[in-house]
Formats: structure tokens, C-alpha cells, sequence
């Protein structure tokens, strides 16, 4: 059910803007490009407009009040966040997976393990090279919890073979690519840049600690309070959850991101 | 020095106590100068004299560290838009606008948006005066020197100004465009009713255009008056060299019959047309160019050179197409300027004796105080 | 090292023309977002470019003809300007017109606006830096001559800036050179909306996000085009009249 | 709208102090990356420009002050070079590094050494672009003069730039303050690789990845005050003498 | 035309066929022009003539569109440095660099890598020769126009050039500088064998310098040889005017003693010193300056003015400190250059008579063919 379809806020049939703050991996994937106008489509007198930028940057947005809904990805730093009351209605909206990529040849054989914990310690036993994201994504915030699983601190000694880098996710698979490195990656992104880095192979899937889940969140005082409500409502509805299922089943093959509204985040 | 700025009954153009201060140097230091309505003041004064400055503090484009400018009795200055557009200055060196010929000269016109049709007729009317006609399309960067400054010229005569200033504006041309537009000026500019302000290092452009003269030396306006005054009697040693004159002689009033004075100097009584009675104290001079030479003992006409003077040479030097030659009689000195011919007949070595004719109506005679 | 056969070499180059060509194909059969894209920055980085224009050139006069003794220190502080990091000036252009920031009523955060204010602040000093030198090798003898012929103060500057009219075209050149190609600024206060904030230098950077190069540079090439012409106009202003130069 | 009193505007205008101040506290804290992080900028930026000017100027040079018929077209090409995109700069050289780029043996691509190849090309037409215009500014009447006292024609140019002076420098400001502050290339070629490749410019846009404002904008003030330290420098070079204007 | 260029044994510099076309009008077009070694050549003519070219091809500084320079024989060009440093110029427009004066006198001594010490003493004795001694350290950019070209000048002159080029330097001087320099250019050019070419538009300067004098009207030179024969007989009316004279006039030798020709023209013999014999067909002329005019009727001295010719006055005007008048004879002109004194007292009223007398030594001739 749609309740607040008819938002009070839009007056006369003026349509009005709702900021969303996202993750550029959200984007990139190209997600928003099927979710949004479905969404429009449903409430005309909305238009939601989508600020990409990284986790901890959209999460700095909502608390600064300049985003009305956000739709991220870094659970601990989420709870943070609303804990501290610069969000409200935190709730799970789809998840999809990490991926640990690696080049073809495999030097730390990665592929012999089954856990991203033992992954990560036998690239660092191995001193092969790791690229990371090093900024406050929500990849970035995975990446620190797997290592502090395998009880190794990359960032500490300083390690020649851990490339931090803080940029995109693009741009680290660009540069795994050209180093011959490992680095932790979201499924999205994968599926959309694999082609462009032939030398990169999947070496670990599919863990359940590779779990990576998105929460739509509401920020308390924004402009748009209303369009942001009525957001967070469609996408967690049944409208929005079918829109995300069917997302990239057939561009890849395969489904990209899992809907999961009303899971227990 | 005769300063008759100060007896003109209202000049046009006046400037009080103008002082400019360069560097702690005051460059120009000028208590008073003015120019009467319609006059042409010509200025003439060593390199570095302060002549460009006076003249760019007159123009107001400069103000000055003290002092005055007087524009029909209203006192102006530098940000008086109306007072500065009845100027226009032509500077010494011409500094020529990119774009074409016809663009510079009526560039001015523009600033006063002049209409389109009336521009045109007034510039090529302006071009054709300097003998520039036809020229308007050139590109005014690539011209002659004699060309751009005639085009800079031509840039200040369009505006049709009530105070024309112009520094040195035929230091480029050559003798017969020097002598045509130097008329053409002192027409211009005594039928147009024009004020101005000319800088100039020749005497003869001077001559012909001013109605007066004023000479200055580092900063200071030394001599002003009418220019056969100015020209012809300097006020000392330095102008007498300006003017490529000696020294005035001094001398005192002997006899006077209708306005022939007889002066009594070292040795001799020399005549001048003159009113001063007898007894009167004088200075006085002669032009080189007024003073014939001729060989001891030869028969002179009985004409009316009434100066005849019994003299040895004292100097002589090739100045030009002449020879200057001073003569001294009794340690009294005066110049004068014989032709190249004449000097290889006579005899020109120092210490030959020589006779100097002049008429008294070349002797210039002030008061000595 | 030298295991490379010429023939690899050409392949390899053969790359770019292949990435290039497939991102030309994607942008036209591509979503029609291509014109306003394009409109969107010729009009943010146009408007920005007159703005700093209005604002620089002026002070690029002043102290370009100016003798007075802080006039070091200005020329200075614009030249040093001339360095701002756009990212810095997007951050503080964020944070003034963020809902919490000083000017936040005014709701211009993610619009266009605010992608002009933030180019202004970057292209405004570049202007009036380069601004200066020209006007400054403008000789004083120019002034004094169009002063004599009764210029007015305002027809006076118009004529130095006709005189050096090389230079201070060079100026706006490079004012719009740095905010046509700018990034940093422009997505931090515009947020790179899509239909909405998204110019060519942010849908580069999008693109390159999502590790679409060929995509990206076609973009590029587009930019590249589209700068190139804007430049030439006001290059054709730049040399009108060259012929008359000193 | 007008809800807002004067004291909320202070408390307002109040929050970038405090950010900033909170930002250098962080950065003093910091793991002791700040001198690395600014000599690597310094360093890459200054050979950045050394060489853009070193390739731009000569360039200018012969634009400036040359008449042939196709000079138009060039100067065109190098303006418009002046609107060539950083990111799309950054794009080409990586693509040119990569391994599977022709270049890619040299094995240069996150170095140091390939965001000065950016950097070069982004700074050399901005250089060379403003450079023509100061330098066409020279009247020829300088150079006829200077060879008529038997200058060289190297002696020649040396005289055109140190009457150029002006302009000259400010072509090497606007370069230095480009590449300064350009982050687009910079992190594509070089990858804002902590420890390695990390320049304060692609710092900043980390921290403002992070959403780190406070930390980013006290970079941004480190960024500005080096950048004033050096611009300084060149802009003494830029005035010496400047007694002596027309 | 008088063509001793050609006739010089071996010019240090020497110009054929030079030809510069700009927008298709040949604006300079000189078949050969010759400068011997140590010689000062002095180039007259119009505003435009092309003389400020012809001197920037000679001076190597501009490639003329076709034509070749030659120094002491060799074919040089403008890319021939070592020609170019024996050379040095000063231009009509004197473009200061910026910096002090010593740095713009020093600055082609540093390009010559002069050392210091030897450099600083050149520098200070040079500005001493052009009356700026101690002036090294003003900035050069106030310095006032005479005070400029001198510092122009000390910039060539400091190089101590063995061929200098000199295009109207002494433009914005005043009359004792002039006077000063122009001397002293005539001894360092005789005394240091300095072969120069002088543009000038002032006759006195030419005839103080010039070894030689050449007279330049559109791109051609269509008069050459010495002073007093180039300045005392002009080839054409164009010429004469251009010197202030009438046209020479046509006469044919009726005798001949010691030297003395008897010369007839048009209702008299006029008296010339002259070789040339008995039946020789003459063209003469007489610079103003050597002419005298004397009331009709006045008793005349019986010095040696042989040539005495009753004539009316034809027209008569005032230029600079003379008056210039012209006096006709049976049709045959002949001007005379008048003090304002004298012109006073003389009836000048086109109409009147007059006496015209001037001294056999005064005559130029030159055969006609
Ligand atoms: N800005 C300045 N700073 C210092 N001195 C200056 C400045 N401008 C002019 N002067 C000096 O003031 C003096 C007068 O200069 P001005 O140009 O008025 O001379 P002038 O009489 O026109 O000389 P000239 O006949 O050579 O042109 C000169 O000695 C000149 O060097
Ligand atoms: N670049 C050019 N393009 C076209 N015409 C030119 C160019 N340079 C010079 N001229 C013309 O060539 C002619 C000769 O110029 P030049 O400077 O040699 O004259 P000049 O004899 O020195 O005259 P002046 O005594 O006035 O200085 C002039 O009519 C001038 O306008
Ligand atoms: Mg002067
Ligand atoms: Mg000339």
C-alpha cells in the first residue's frame, strides 16, 4: 500500500523535489535509473532527485539536512547515525553481496579458502598486493571488519603491498587491474566493470560475512520530510521491492540486488 | 622678464604657483603664466626643461603638486570631463591607437559621439589639411615617422578645440611640410580664434607661429615677451646661447632725434630705433643675422646701415649652411652669421680686422635696471 | 622491455579509437540526455564566465593601472587566488548555502545556481590575475593620449582594454577554460543530478566511476568539441584587428 | 523566510570556524602524514610547471610573435587546449600508461611520476595561451631596437620576455595555480595512493569522500596557505622592477 | 644626378638593387647606394620617402623584398650576427627598455659579454659625451623626449660601431644641443672612422656632418653628392623647394677668365667661379642666404658682390626669423632669404623693384646636357 501517495506537500499538482542521497556503487550500477521513474511514475508529484557521492558523504549530507531520504550501505556507522538522532525509520531495503577479486593467476590462493576472514590473512601472510578503498564507504567499512576478523591491522606497519587509496570503486577495480591486486568489491559494481578489467577474476563469493545490506533512512527536519516519507514507503513496499528483484536480471543474467523490506535489520 | 601673461586683461588660460615635484626635483616651478583668448604662446627651453610637464599640467592631463589652472577664469582640474574636452593635446611622441588611420583621427569625435556623416566630412577635411588626404584606410601602425605624427596632428585639429596643445608637432616633418604646416598654423590658428600652447626647439617655427614667447630653463620660465623681444635681446648669458645670440651689451642713451637713439657703449655710439630719452641706462642687441660683415677699409654704400663698427674677429665656426662668426670691439662682442661664400672671401682667422654693419632698426633696446 | 612488436604497439593504440567510437554509439542511441547536458554546462560555465568576467575585469583595470603602494599585496592575493582548489571553494560554497549554512534559506544547494556561484569564485581571480598583466603592459602613454583627446574615465578604460585586448581576452579564455573543464566544484554544490544538476565534466567523472572509459572519453570528446568552439568565438575576438598590431 | 536573526546568522557563519578548527586539530594529530602529502604536491606541481613553462613559453613565444597565416588557427588550438578537461587529460595518459597501453612497460601509471605527465599537459597550454598574448603585447619596435644593438636571436626573446615580464608570469602563475589545485587527473593517473601518490589536492577530495568536512576544509586551508607561499614567490619575480612601467 | 656612390673605390657599405614593396607600392627602390669607409652619409627627402627603410635594410634589421647589402664587400644578411654586432642604430622614435639609463646604454655592451669594470666606464663616459653625466641611475621611462633620444643615442654609441645608422637623432633636441652634438658627431665620425648613415630633416645638421648628401623622394634617391653642391643646386623644382630654393636656372658660358665664368641667362650675365669654357651649357643656382637685396637705386659698394640684377619683387613671406622673398628678373626667379629687420625697411610689395646682388663665389653651376 501506497498511503502517503498524495503527499500534502505537493500543492496543485506542482511537482516537488525530494533529495536522495546515495552511493555512487548504488548509481553506478545503474539501479536508479529503473527504480526512480517507477518510483515518479507511481507519485507524480514527486521528482526524487539523487546525490551519489560515498557513504560517509551522504550520511554527512542527511546530518547537515541538505538530503531529505538516504539509501546507504554501512550498517555500523547507520546505527551511529541514528543513534544520534540525525536519522530516523532506518529500514532495510535490499542487500547483495561482497566479492573478493583478484587477478587470474591467483598468487595468494585465495581460491582455496572459504571464509573472507582467512582470504584476507593468507593475502597478508602472502604480501600481495591489496588495493583499498581507504574512504568511509560502506565497502571501505566491510573491508575493515573482515580484517579485523582475521586479526590483521594492513593499515598499521606500513605495508607496501596494502594500496589505500580512497577513491571509487571503479577506479580500485581499475587499479587491482593494474597492479595484479586483490580488493574487496560489491557485486554491482563488479557485474558493471568487469569487462573493462580482464585481469581481475571472482576468488572468493558468497560468504555470509560478504553480506552487504542496504537501509533507507529518513532525516528528521528535512525540507521535504513528506516526499522522503512517501519514498521511504514506496520502496519498501511491494511496488519498489519488485522493481529492485527484477533489476539487471536481464542485462546480466542474474539478479543484482535482493529485496529484503521487513527483515530485521 | 617681461611678463606681459600678467598684464593681459583676462587670459584664457592661466596657471598659478605651478609647482611639479618629481623625486624631490622640481621640475616645473612656474608662479604665473597665462595665455590670452586666441593667443599662441610658443615655448621654447633646453632638453629636460620642464616644457612637456608645463604643458601636460596646462592640458590637465597631470596635476600638479601645487598650484592652479584657470580655464576662462574658472578654476579646473584634472576630472573636469567639460573642461577637458574643449582641449586637445598632441604629445611629442606620437602615440598612434591600433586600427586605421581615418579610426585615430576620429577617435576623438567618437568620445563626443559625433554623428557618423559629420565624422566623416570633418576627417577627411582634417587629413587633407596635413597632407594626409586619401590616407584614412592605412593602418595607422605601420606609417612613417613625419606620417604618424601628422596623423596625430590631424587627431587634435578635428576636434575643433578652444585650447589646442601641442608638443613639438613637427619635430618629424620635413622642411617643406615643416614650413607649410607651421603657416597653415599660425592661419589656423589666428583665424579660428584657437588658444594655444606650443612647444617647439626651432625658433624659426616659433617666430612664425607665437604670438609670444616664453623660454624656459629648469623649471622656470626665464624670458617671455613678444618673439623679436625674446629672440632678439636675451635676458642673459644662457638664452643669449639658447638663441645663438652673445651676450646683451650694455650701454646708456646719448641722444635721441625722432626716435633715433644714440647709445654710448665701450668705444663707439651704436643707433637704435628707440624712445628712450637721453641718460637712459639700456641693454641691447643685434641679431647674428642682422649683421653684415665686411673687409677692413672697403667702401661701404652710403645705404641706411647706420652701425658701422671697427672690429677684429674673435671666433668663427661653420653652423650649417652659415658661419657664425663673433667680433669683438673693445672686449664688446656680437655675433653674426655670414653665408659659407661669404666667409671664404673674407678673411675669417682671429685677430683680422673686420667691419660689422647692422641697421639700427636690427637693434633690439630694453631698460637696464 | 623491448619484447614489444610494432604491430602490438598499433593494436594497443588502436584501443582509444575503438572505446571512443563504442562511447560515441552509447551517447547517441543513449538516454537523449546528451542536449540538455550539454546546455546545462555552456549555460552554467557561459554564465559563470560573464559573471567573473564582470567581476575580475574591473579589477584587473584597477590594479593593473593602479601605482598605489597595497597594490602588490591585491595582485598578490588575486594571483594566489588563481590557485584556489575548486574542491575547496565547492566545499565552502557547500557549506554556505547548505540548509544549516549562513545562506541556506535561500534553497540554492544542488542547482545550477549554486553551480555558477562556486564557478565565479573559481574563475573570478583567474580573470583578474591575468587581467592585471595586461592591463598593466598597457603603456601609460595610451592613457595620456585618449585623456588629451577627452576621454572620459570610463572611455578611457574602454580604450586600454581595446589595447590590450589580446591580453584580457587571453583572461576570459582562461576563465572559461578552468570552469568548463572544472569538476570538483561543480558536483559537490550541484550534486551531478541527473536531468537536473548534471554538466559534461560530472557525467565524465560518472562515467569513469562506473569504469565506462570509452563512454567517458567520448564524453570528453564532446567537451572537447563543444569548448573548442566556444573558444574559438572568443578567440576570433581575441585576433580581430591582429593586423594592426604594434 | 526572514525568520532568521542575526545572532543564528553568527552561529551560522560560526560552524565553518569551528569545522575548520576541528579539521587542523585532526590534521596535527594525524598520523604524521601532512609533510609527505604537501612536499609530494610541491613537488609534482612544481615539476609541473617547470616544465609546462618550459614547454608553453617558447611556444607563446612563437605565436606571439610571429605573422604567418596559419598563427590564427594555432593559437586557436592552444586556447581551446586552455578548456581541455583535467579528467579527460587524466583519462588519455591513463589509458596511454596502462598496462595494456602503449606505454604501459614504463610501468609508470600511480606514480608520481605520471600525474607530473597530467599535470604537464594540463598546464602547458594554459601556459602557452596566456604567454601569446603577453607576449604579442611586446611591441615589435623593442625588438627591432634590441637587434639593431646586435642581440642574438636568443638574446632577442630574452628581451621580449623581460619586457613581457608581466604576462610572462602570469602564465606561470595560472599554470602553477592549475595544476596546483586540479584533483581530476591527479587521482585518475596517480591514485591517491596513501603514502605514495597522496597530493593534498586528492586528500581533500578524500576527506570530503569520507564526508569529513571539517578535515577537508583545514586541508583546503594547508592547500591555499602553500599555495600563497609559492605563488608569492612568483609573483615577486612578476613585480621586480615594476618601478620601471611604462 | 650625381651618382659618387658608384665611383667610391671600395664602399664599406653598399646597397643594389634594394627594393621593399609593402601592399604592392614600392616604398623604397634604390638601384645602388654606396657609403665609403669612414664616410658620414646624409640622407634628406620627404615625409615618407622611405628613408627610415632604406636605413632598417642597410642596417641589416629588415630583409628587403629583393636587393643585397654588402659590407666591405661580402653579402651579408639579417641572420649574420657577427655583421650585425659591427653595426649599431638609433631610431626615430627612441624606444627606451625598461630599467635605469646605464642598464639601456649597458645593454648592448652585456649582449657583446663586455665585462663589468670595462662596461661601467664606457657606460659613464658616453653619457658624459651626450650631457647626461650622472644620470645613470633615473629610470629611464621619465625621461623627458630630448633626454630619451639622448640616452637612444649613448646606447649606439657606447658600442663604438664600425658602420652607425642614425635616423633623425637629434629631433627632440633643443637648438644648443643640437648645435653641441651635431659637432661633436662630426669629429667622433671623422676622428674614429665611423662610416654612418645620418637621416636628418635639417640642412644646417646635414651640411655640419655629412661628407655626403643624398635626397630621397618617393623610394628613389634623386640626388647625391657633396653638401654645398646638392644644397646649392637642386636637380629639380621638387628639390629646390625641398632646400627653400627657386629652380636652378638654364645659361650658357660667354666667357671664361682665371676661373671666372661669365655666365648668360635671360637678360644679363651672371658671374660664377667655374672652370667651365666658353659655349658650356649651365644650370645655376644661389642659396637664398647669399643674396642681398638693396633699395632700387641705392648706391651699391664696390666690393666684390659681382652680380647685381635690377628685379621686382614676386612674392615675399616671412619663415621663422627671416623672410623669405623672391625676386623675378625677366622671368628668371631667384629667392633671398631677409632679416625681419631689413624686410621692414625694404619695400617688399610683389611689383616693387629692387636690387638683387650676390658674389660670383655664391653661384653653383653644373653642365646640363
Ligand atoms: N616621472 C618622473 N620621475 C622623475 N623625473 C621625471 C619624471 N617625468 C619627467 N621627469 C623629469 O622632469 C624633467 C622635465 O621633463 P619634461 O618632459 O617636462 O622636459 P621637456 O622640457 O619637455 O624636455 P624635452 O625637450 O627633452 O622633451 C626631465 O628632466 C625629466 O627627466
Ligand atoms: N608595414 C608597412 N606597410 C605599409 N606601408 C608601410 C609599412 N611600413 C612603412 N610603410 C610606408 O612606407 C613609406 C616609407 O616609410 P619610411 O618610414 O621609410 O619613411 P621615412 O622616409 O622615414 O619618413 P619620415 O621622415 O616621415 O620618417 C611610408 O609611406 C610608410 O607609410
Ligand atoms: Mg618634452
Ligand atoms: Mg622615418
Amino acid at each position: 500500500s501506497q498511503p502517503s501517495g498524495s503527499a500534502p506537500a505537493a500543492t496543485g499538482g506542482a511537482t516537488s523535489d525530494v533529495i536522495l542521497a546515495s552511493t555512487t556503487s548504488t548509481q553506478d550500477s545503474g539501479l536508479f535509473d529503473v527504480l526512480i521513474p517507477a518510483f515518479e511514475k507511481d507519485n507524480p508529484s514527486y521528482k526524487v532527485k539523487v546525490v551519489a557521492v560515498g557513504s560517509g558523504a551522504a550520511l554527512t549530507l542527511g546530518q547537515k539536512k541538505d538530503a531529505d531520504v538516504l539509501l546507504v550501505h554501512s550498517p555500523a556507522a547507520e546505527t551511529a547515525f541514528v543513534a544520534a538522532g540525525y536519522g530516523t525509520d532506518r529500514k532495510p531495503v535490499m542487500y547483495n553481496d561482497f566479492l573478493i577479486v583478484g587477478p587470474a593467476t591467483d598468487p595468494a590462493k585465495v581460491k582455496e579458502t572459504t571464509s573472507a576472514a582467512a582470504a584476507f590473512a593468507r593475502i597478508a601472510k602472502q604480501k600481495a598486493t591489496f588495493v583499498s578503498r581507504g574512504d568511509n564507504s560502506g565497502t571501505y567499512t566491510k573491508e575493515l571488519s573482515i580484517w579485523t576478523s582475521a586479526t590483521v591491522d594492513p593499515t598499521k606497519t606500513a605495508n607496501s603491498w596494502y594500496v589505500s587509496t580512497g577513491q571509487g570503486m571503479g577506479a580500485v577495480l581499475g587499479i587491482a587491474n593494474e597492479k595484479l591486486g586483490y580488493t574487496l568489491v560489491d557485486r554491482a559494481t563488479w557485474l558493471t566493470n568487469k569487462d573493462q578489467n580482464p585481469g581481475l577474476t571472482v576468488v572468493l563469493e558468497g560468504e555470509k560475512k560478504l553480506f552487504n545490506p542496504y537501509h533507507v533512512i529518513l532525516v528528521p527536519g528535512a525540507r521535504n520530510a513528506a516526499g522522503a516519507k512517501a519514498f521511504e514507503d514506496w520502496i519498501v513496499g511491494p511496488a519498489g521491492q519488485e522493481v529492485i528483484g527484477e533489476f539487471g536480471v536481464t542485462k546480466y543474467g542474474q539478479q543484482i540486488f535482493v529485496p529484503n523490506a521487513g527483515a530485521t535489520s | 622678464m617681461t611678463d606681459r601673461g600678467e598684464t593681459i586683461a583676462a587670459p584664457a588660460v592661466r596657471g598659478t604657483n605651478i609647482k611639479v615635484v618629481y623625486r624631490g626635483r622640481a621640475v616645473v616651478d612656474v608662479p604665473s603664466i597665462g595665455i590670452g583668448s586666441g593667443e599662441t604662446y610658443a615655448l621654447l627651453g633646453s632638453s629636460g626643461a620642464g616644457k612637456s610637464t608645463l604643458l601636460r599640467v596646462l592640458g590637465l592631463l597631470e596635476r600638479p603638486t601645487s598650484g592652479h589652472v584657470l580655464l576662462d577664469g574658472a578654476q579646473v582640474g584634472v576630472g573636469d570631463l567639460s573642461a577637458r574636452r574643449r582641449i586637445a593635446a598632441v604629445f611629442q611622441k606620437p602615440y598612434l591607437l591600433r586600427g586605421t588611420v581615418a579610426e585615430n583621427v576620429a577617435y576623438g569625435l567618437t568620445l563626443r559621439r559625433i554623428g557618423l556623416a559629420e565624422t566623416s566630412s570633418r576627417v577627411s577635411s582634417v587629413l587633407e589639411r596635413v597632407g594626409l588626404g586619401g590616407w584614412g584606410d592605412r593602418n595607422a601602425l605601420t606609417l612613417s615617422g613625419g606620417e604618424a605624427q601628422r596623423v596625430a596632428l590631424a587627431r587634435a585639429l578635428v576636434l575643433e578645440p578652444s585650447f589646442l596643445l601641442l608638443d613639438e608637432p613637427l619635430s618629424y616633418m620635413d622642411p617643406l611640410l615643416k614650413r607649410s604646416l607651421s603657416l597653415r598654423f599660425a592661419q589656423i590658428l589666428a583665424s579660428e580664434h584657437v588658444t594655444s600652447l606650443y612647444v617647439t626647439h626651432d625658433q624659426d617655427e616659433a617666430a612664425t607661429v607665437a604670438d609670444r614667447i616664453g623660454v624656459m630653463r629648469e623649471g622656470r620660465i626665464i624670458a617671455e615677451g613678444d618673439p623679436e623681444a625674446v629672440l632678439g635681446l636675451p635676458v642673459d648669458a644662457w638664452a643669449a646661447a639658447f638663441v645663438g645670440m652673445e651676450p646683451a651689451l650694455e650701454g646708456t642713451v646719448v641722444s635721441n632725434t625722432d626716435g633715433l637713439a644714440g647709445i654710448s657703449v665701450p668705444g663707439a655710439v651704436l643707433y637704435a630705433t628707440s624712445d628712450f630719452p637721453e641718460g637712459t641706462r639700456v641693454l641691447l642687441a643685434v641679431r647674428p643675422e642682422d649683421v653684415t660683415l665686411y673687409e677692413a677699409g672697403v667702401d661701404l654704400p652710403a645705404g641706411s646701415a647706420r652701425n658701422r663698427l671697427q672690429a677684429v674677429i674673435a671666433e668663427s665656426r661653420p653652423s650649417g649652411t652659415s658661419v657664425h662668426v663673433v667680433v669683438d670691439h673693445c672686449g664688446m662682442r656680437i655675433a653674426a652669421a655670414v653665408t659659407r661664400a661669404s666667409a671664404k672671401e673674407l678673411a675669417l682667422a682671429p685677430g683680422e680686422p673686420i667691419v660689422a654693419v647692422f641697421k639700427a632698426t636690427a637693434v633690439q633696446v630694453r631698460r637696464r635696471d | 622491455m623491448l619484447r614489444v612488436k610494432p604491430s602490438t604497439e598499433r593494436i594497443k593504440v588502436h584501443v582509444y579509437g575503438q572505446a571512443i567510437l563504442d562511447g560515441f554509439k552509447l551517447i547517441l542511441q543513449g538516454s537523449g540526455e546528451i542536449w540538455p547536458v550539454i546546455g546545462l554546462s555552456l549555460a552554467v560555465s557561459g554564465a559563470a564566465t560573464l559573471i567573473a568576467s564582470a567581476i575580475g575585469l574591473p579589477i584587473g583595470y584597477f590594479l593593473g593601472i593602479s601605482r598605489f603602494a597595497v597594490r602588490g599585496t591585491l595582485i598578490l592575493l588575486v594571483n594566489t587566488a588563481m590557485g584556489f582548489p575548486p574542491v575547496v571553494i565547492g566545499l565552502f560554497v557547500y557549506m554556505a548555502l547548505s540548509r544549516t549554512g549562513p545562506l541556506g534559506q535561500l534553497g540554492l544547494l544542488f542547482t545550477p545556481q549554486a553551480m555558477v556561484i562556486a564557478q565565479v569564485i573559481l574563475a573570478a581571480p583567474i580573470v583578474a590575475g591575468v587581467a592585471t598583466a595586461a592591463i598593466a603592459s598597457v603603456p601609460r602613454d595610451l592613457r595620456l593620449q585618449v585623456r588629451a583627446l577627452g576621454a572620459s574615465r570610463l572611455q578611457e578604460s574602454l580604450a586600454v582594454f581595446k589595447e590590450g585586448r589580446r591580453g584580457v581576452m587571453a583572461a576570459v579564455i582562461a576563465g572559461f577554460g578552468s570552469v568548463i573543464s572544472e569538476v570538483g566544484a561543480v558536483s559537490i554544490v550541484g550534486g551531478n543530478i541527473q536531468g537536473s544538476t548534471r554538466v559534461m565534466t560530472t557525467a565524465i567523472v560518472f562515467y569513469v566511476g562506473r569504469g565506462e572509459f570509452g563512454l567517458a572519453m567520448a564524453w570528453g570528446m564532446v567537451l572537447l568539441g563543444i569548448a573548442l568552439l566556444a573558444t574559438a568565438a572568443l578567440t576570433l575576438v581575441q585576433q580581430r584587428g591582429s593586423m594592426y598590431d604594434r
